[in-house]
């Protein structure tokens, strides 16, 4: 049998397999879950191998005698004493290297980019030039216009005193707080009306596939292996009736 | 019991048939509805029509399998382009288990456009430290990878010839489903090494990436499948992403009325519990 | 010993975080070198970092089998699935493909990994649709407005709707573009302030569970 | 402000190696090296020469060009070196059809004939205000032109050698070529143009330990977070029903900020269900963490005088994996009935089965989660959500703990800066748009983004 055929039906099974998820949670599901945690875990330690171990630290060391590559290895094993009870307070330095230098880097990084940045695009001026004179540009469809920047400038400052701590949300505050809570909720809908089309298209993807594999070049896998799930987890449903319940 | 109640009670295996039939169907029997370009990805477009021949692109494939429908189209639309206005591709992923699938996506598509392994493209693979890989990119790209995904040795592949570092990099796309991702190709890429810098992302983590476009941190951006599909229209050569459009919609169209049946119901059952 | 215990670590995380924070305010190419180094060193302890988050897993499972709990057949298939890959994958080098042939790595890869990660997450499509009959209700006002802006959305990301209602594609736009923008620029922001304070609080130590066992 | 300005423009070109040549009319700036004197004598001569027209070859015809005024060439100063910066005056025949030429050589070429011509552009580009720069480094006006050399492209600088620079302008076949001008690259050994963002970095951070430090010694005033209100509402219900509440404290372990404050909102969870006598149901998803939650819920039987109503199987380990979790907890709604349901701490895709499943069963169901992510849904399926940060306020306002609290505080401050920075910023953009004043780009540029 070709390599692609015995993928397809493989591939194809093990989509089947976690689909019958939504009947119930059910072994064949639990193993293809299983199966997933263990394989995706061994690519990730084959790759960790071939690319650290490899190519950034033996060749580099061996064939162009970068010595001082040493240090970083030293610390990496430091990191793995963590499951030595006795040696566990080492992997400390490891970490306390990492989180520094994660720290440090990050302060004016973040600054520039999301402070600054942002800050400075916020700060927009409520007019504009046109020719000589100023005008006050309306069109809602340029997020560059005057009014967008108005409406740009009510729901920063809106939501950003939402997140206040220090002060209570009374008397005018508690406009403010209320439009900042209107702001947040139209942005969580449109993250939600997002976040359910990438979902769909995750589905659209997989069936895609299904599709494909149904094709009669690779013996018509999704046909025949969906028939045998579903005969398999019928089976799993009566073995379970026969058996006494469980103790909760 | 009151219908709504009893309604609202039915089997959800019900409504995941629905909507498993809502994807399935258009995409046996597909419709072709328009689909309109958005100002955020033909700036991408455009950007890449005004790069000239030989110019470096640089690919960041930083998605894993679970987002592969929404951003491989997205990585096979964007390299026919780059390919087509002969660019140097130069790809590269943050994420590890990304590893094969941009290999295998690389591949497919140059010998598609007839391109050549080291000449027109390369490809870098994966490297760990995700933000560090790319200071150390900006910094010396030969560090941050010593060889390429073949293993051969970086230095001296025709491509990358007169490319140092991130500085020599005429356009970036990162392709990111997380982090490390769009955000971070900004904060420690394009801020300090100044190339500039699209972004395509799945659709959950769109709506976070919009201040960054507001304020041209990005110059553009290719938001989830619908993105993909707007890409491949662009570039008049329809894929996948178009050809789930439909499915789309009409999965869209079941959740608003989904939604909405719900509210009717809840609304009913509430005024029949005051009344 | 308290001292290499205790000071030391909180010392090299003050020592790293000044420098590194400090060096971003520095052009010349000493500092510069200084950070290609640096993050040349992150790249590979990061290597080893991922090893330590695969060590976690193993152990667990372990255990599990050892014990024979429940399921503990299920954790045989996980180091089943394990082994097998990582003895392929070393058997390839760590190549899916080699001069475009596809290896037996690149096979699992490609037929078992990639359809069954795809799949995890696309059963939650089923979900998002079974909660949308069951439980997307406008509760409060403010729930209201949300599945408004959802629908909307949802509307003028898709063909049909815009088909349908031309104007949800402008509208939606708009929603994305300014409305949303602004209030995620506001929490970039306020979560920005929050990540800058976090970050000071470690490099002088006021924060240390990074550390692990905050007890001692 | 002042004196920032006025360290900027003197100290700068002290750390420095460049030298200044000005072409006549701004005097020589104090700073400038004298080693090359004999080099400005040369120019200087050949600066008259040229200013002769017809008498020197390069200046084509009777010229109504005028050579590049006031000309500069330097070090790019807050630069990491091999790179020179060009400065000269605006002209009145800068336009379209114009063009100017930035010509560049080895140090030892005398003659401009012996200078490669390495950029060319229209003479109405290439200003100082187009390139992103703030008034404490900038040297000249900002209507100035201004070309920096960058190595690449046919260009190979070296810090420490000099290389010779001029300008020309050409309109057809004219010409005028300014006087050649010496200048070293060197690298700089502080970026002065971040200096606002030093700034902020650490009057913030000196900011945060000033709260805290604050908070140790004072009270500090923090609002009600109103989803408090609702989880004492939550347990009461519970009671009245007779059915137990479920605690969840998110995906992540106790290293993660949201799994801590989850575990401090645990303890007065439980203070209140120990008060009322309701059963309290915790399944967890970290060993660690259940052992801590442990000892946080037997606290506060105890604080709540009950320590006798304390179970300790109420914390239980499930399973790290993350669908098995799930379908091990909705097992649990669905046979338990819990009449609250609460979802503190950090979420993935399984929020919603969860809360799906919740709902279903009627139960009150209240969140407080970070993960913006899962936010949406949380808010349409939960009666009440904690939304980001509200979650770390609720906790530090339980917990009373001064770093806590003293962060929350800073952070406050922090955030109210930016508001006014914001307000007064967009009202002086305003300004500057409206009367075309300049005075107010002094305040907008403390808050940009610079290189």
């Amino acid at each position: 049998m070709d390599a692609t055929v015995l993928g397809a039906w493989v591939a194809t099974g093990l989509t089947l397999f976690i689909f019958s998820f939504l009947y119930k949670d059910n072994p064949l599901f639990k193993l293809a879950e299983h199966l997933y945690v263990g394989v995706s875990v061994g690519y990730t330690i084959v790759k960790a191998y071939d690319t650290v171990i490899v190519h950034l630290i033996i060749k580099p060391i061996f064939e162009q005698g970068q010595i001082s590559l040493l240090i970083p290895v030293a610390i990496g094993l430091l990191m793995l004493t963590r499951y030595m009870p006795k040696a566990a307070w080492m992997s400390r330095y490891a970490f306390a290297f990492i989180v520094g230098l994660g720290s440090g880097l990050a302060i004016p990084r973040t600054i520039s980019s999301f402070i600054l940045k942002q800050v400075e695009d916020t700060v927009r001026p409520l007019l504009s030039q046109a020719g000589e004179g100023v005008t006050f540009s309306m069109s809602l469809l340029n997020p560059a216009s005057n009014l967008n920047a108005i409406i740009i400038l009510i729901g920063v400052s809106s939501v950003l005193f939402y997140f206040f701590f220090s002060i209570e949300h009374s008397g005018p505050g508690k406009v403010v707080a209320r439009t900042g809570i209107v702001f947040l909720m139209i942005a969580f809908g449109a993250a939600f009306g997002y976040t359910v089309m990438a979902r769909m298209s995750l589905l659209i993807g997989r069936l895609t596939d299904l599709i494909e594999f149904s094709d009669a070049s690779y013996g018509h896998p999704t046909l025949w292996l969906l028939i045998v799930t579903v005969a398999a987890l019928v089976l799993l449903a009566r073995r379970r009736q026969q058996e006494p319940p469980a103790a909760p | 019991m009151a219908f709504a109640e009893r309604m609202l009670k039915i089997d959800r295996r019900i409504i995941f048939l629905v909507i498993g039939l809502c994807t399935l169907l258009p995409l046996l029997y597909p419709v072709g509805l328009p689909i309109k370009i958005s100002p955020e990805v033909r700036s991408v477009y455009d950007y890449m029509e005004s790069l000239p021949e030989r110019s470096v692109f640089l690919l960041s494939i930083d998605f894993d399998p679970a987002s592969k429908p929404e951003l491989h189209p997205q990585a096979i639309a964007l390299l026919r382009h780059a390919f087509r206005k002969d660019l140097r591709v130069v790809a590269m992923t943050l994420w590890v288990s990304g590893t094969g699938m941009a290999d295998q996506l690389l591949t497919q598509v140059a010998k598609e456009m007839g391109k050549e392994n080291g000449k027109d493209y390369v490809f870098l693979g994966w490297s760990p430290g995700g933000t560090a890989v790319i200071i150390n990119m900006g910094q010396d790209l030969y560090t941050a990878f010593p060889s390429d995904y073949g293993g051969k040795p970086t230095k001296g592949i025709p491509v990358l010839e007169g490319v140092h570092s991130l500085k020599d990099v005429a356009y970036a796309i990162s392709l990111g489903a997380g982090n490390p991702g769009v955000e971070a190709w900004y904060v420690f890429g394009k801020d300090k090494y100044k190339f500039e810098l699209g972004g395509g992302c799945t659709g959950v983590i769109a709506p976070g990436l919009y201040p960054l476009l507001r304020s041209g941190q990005i110059n553009g951006l290719i938001g989830g499948l619908r993105g993909a599909a707007e890409y491949e229209s662009l570039i008049g050569q329809k894929g996948r992403a178009v050809a789930g459009m439909d499915a789309q919609s009409a999965t869209h169209a079941a959740i608003i009325v989904l939604v909405a049946i719900c509210n009717i119901f809840y609304f009913s059952l509430r005024s029949m519990a005051r009344g | 010993m308290i001292f290499l215990r205790r000071q030391l670590p909180l010392l090299i995380t003050m020592i790293t975080g000044l420098l590194f924070a400090g060096q971003y305010y520095v052009p010349h190419p000493a500092s510069e070198l200084l950070l290609t180094s640096a993050t040349k060193w992150l790249q590979i302890i990061g290597g080893f970092a991922l090893v330590l988050g695969v060590t976690s897993l193993f152990h667990q499972h372990a255990a599990k089998i050892r014990r024979k709990e429940a399921g503990w057949g299920y954790s045989l298939v996980l180091y089943a699935g394990m082994l097998v890959t990582i003895a392929v994958g070393i058997w390839a080098s760590g190549k899916e493909s080699i001069d475009g042939a596809m290896t037996l790595f690149g096979w699992i890869y490609s037929f078992m990994m990639v359809p069954l990660q795809g799949t995890m997450f696309a059963i939650l499509a089923f979900y998002i649709a079974s909660a949308a009959y069951r439980s997307f209700r406008a509760r409060s006002r403010e729930a209201a407005v949300l599945l408004i802006a959802a629908v909307i959305v949802m509307m003028g990301r898709v063909p049909l709707g815009e088909y349908l209602v031309p104007l949800s594609g402008d509208v939606s736009q708009w929603i994305l573009n300014v409305l949303n923008a602004s209030v995620r620029r506001a929490i970039l922001i306020g979560v920005s302030l929050g990540a800058i304070a976090l970050s000071f609080k470690i490099i002088f130590g006021v924060e240390r569970s990074y550390l692990g066992g905050s007890k001692e | 402000m002042s004196i920032l300005k006025k360290t900027s423009s003197c100290v700068l070109p002290l750390l420095k190696h460049s030298t200044y040549y000005d072409s006549g009319s701004r005097s020589l700036r104090p700073c400038v090296r004298t080693r090359t004197l004999l080099n400005i004598l040369w120019i200087h001569v050949w600066v008259l020469l040229s200013l002769l027209p017809g008498t020197f070859s390069i200046v084509f015809a009777q010229s109504t060009l005028t050579v590049p005024s006031d000309l500069q060439a330097m070090d790019t100063p807050n630069d990491g070196g091999e790179s020179l910066t060009v400065l000269w005056a605006p002209s009145p025949l800068d336009g379209p059809d114009g063009r100017y030429q930035v010509l560049f050589g080895e140090a030892s070429a005398t003659d401009p004939t012996a200078l490669k011509v390495i950029a060319e552009f229209p003479a109405n580009t290439r200003y100082v205000k187009e390139a992103k720069s703030a008034w404490w480094t900038r040297k000249v006006e900002r209507t100035w032109h201004q070309y920096v050399i960058r190595n690449g492209k046919g260009i190979e600088m070296k810090n420490g050698t000099a290389y010779t620079v001029t300008v020309a302008m050409r309109k057809g076949e004219e010409q005028a070529i300014g006087p050649l001008i010496q200048a070293t690259p060197s690298p700089d050994w502080f970026n002065w143009n971040q200096f606002n963002n030093l700034i902020l970095a650490l009057g913030f951070g000196g900011l945060v330990f000033y709260t805290i430090s604050h908070a140790k010694r004072n009270n500090i005033f923090l609002r009600r977070i109103p989803g408090l209100d609702a989880v004492d509402e939550a347990i009461g219900r519970a009671t009245e029903l007779g059915k137990p509440i479920l605690y969840l404290t998110g995906a992540h372990d106790m290293s993660d900020p949201s799994t801590i404050a989850a575990a401090v909102i645990l303890g007065r969870v439980a203070k209140r269900t120990a008060a009322y006598e309701t059963e309290l149901m915790v399944p967890h998803r970290d060993p660690i963490t259940m052992a801590v939650c442990q000892e946080i819920t037997k606290q506060a039987y105890l604080e709540a005088g009950k320590p006798d109503l304390f179970k300790e199987d109420s914390n239980f380990f499930i399973t790290a994996d993350q669908f098995s979790y799930t379908a091990a907890v909705d097992g649990i709604m669905l046979r338990k009935r819990p009449a609250a349901n609460f979802f503190m701490g950090s979420y993935f895709a399984e929020s919603l089965l969860l809360t799906e499943t919740g709902a279903s069963t009627g139960a009150i169901q209240i969140a407080g989660t970070d993960s913006d992510h899962q936010l949406p849904f949380f808010v349409t399926t939960c009666d009440y959500t904690l939304i980001g940060e509200e979650l770390y306020a609720a906790s530090a306002y339980l917990s009373k703990e001064p770093v806590q609290i003293g962060t929350l505080r800073g952070q406050d401050i922090g955030k109210a800066v930016i508001l006014t920075v914001v307000m007064v910023g967009t009202v002086l953009a305003t300004i500057a748009v409206a009367t075309g004043a300049q005075w107010p780009q002094l305040f907008l540029d403390l808050f940009r983004d610079l290189k």
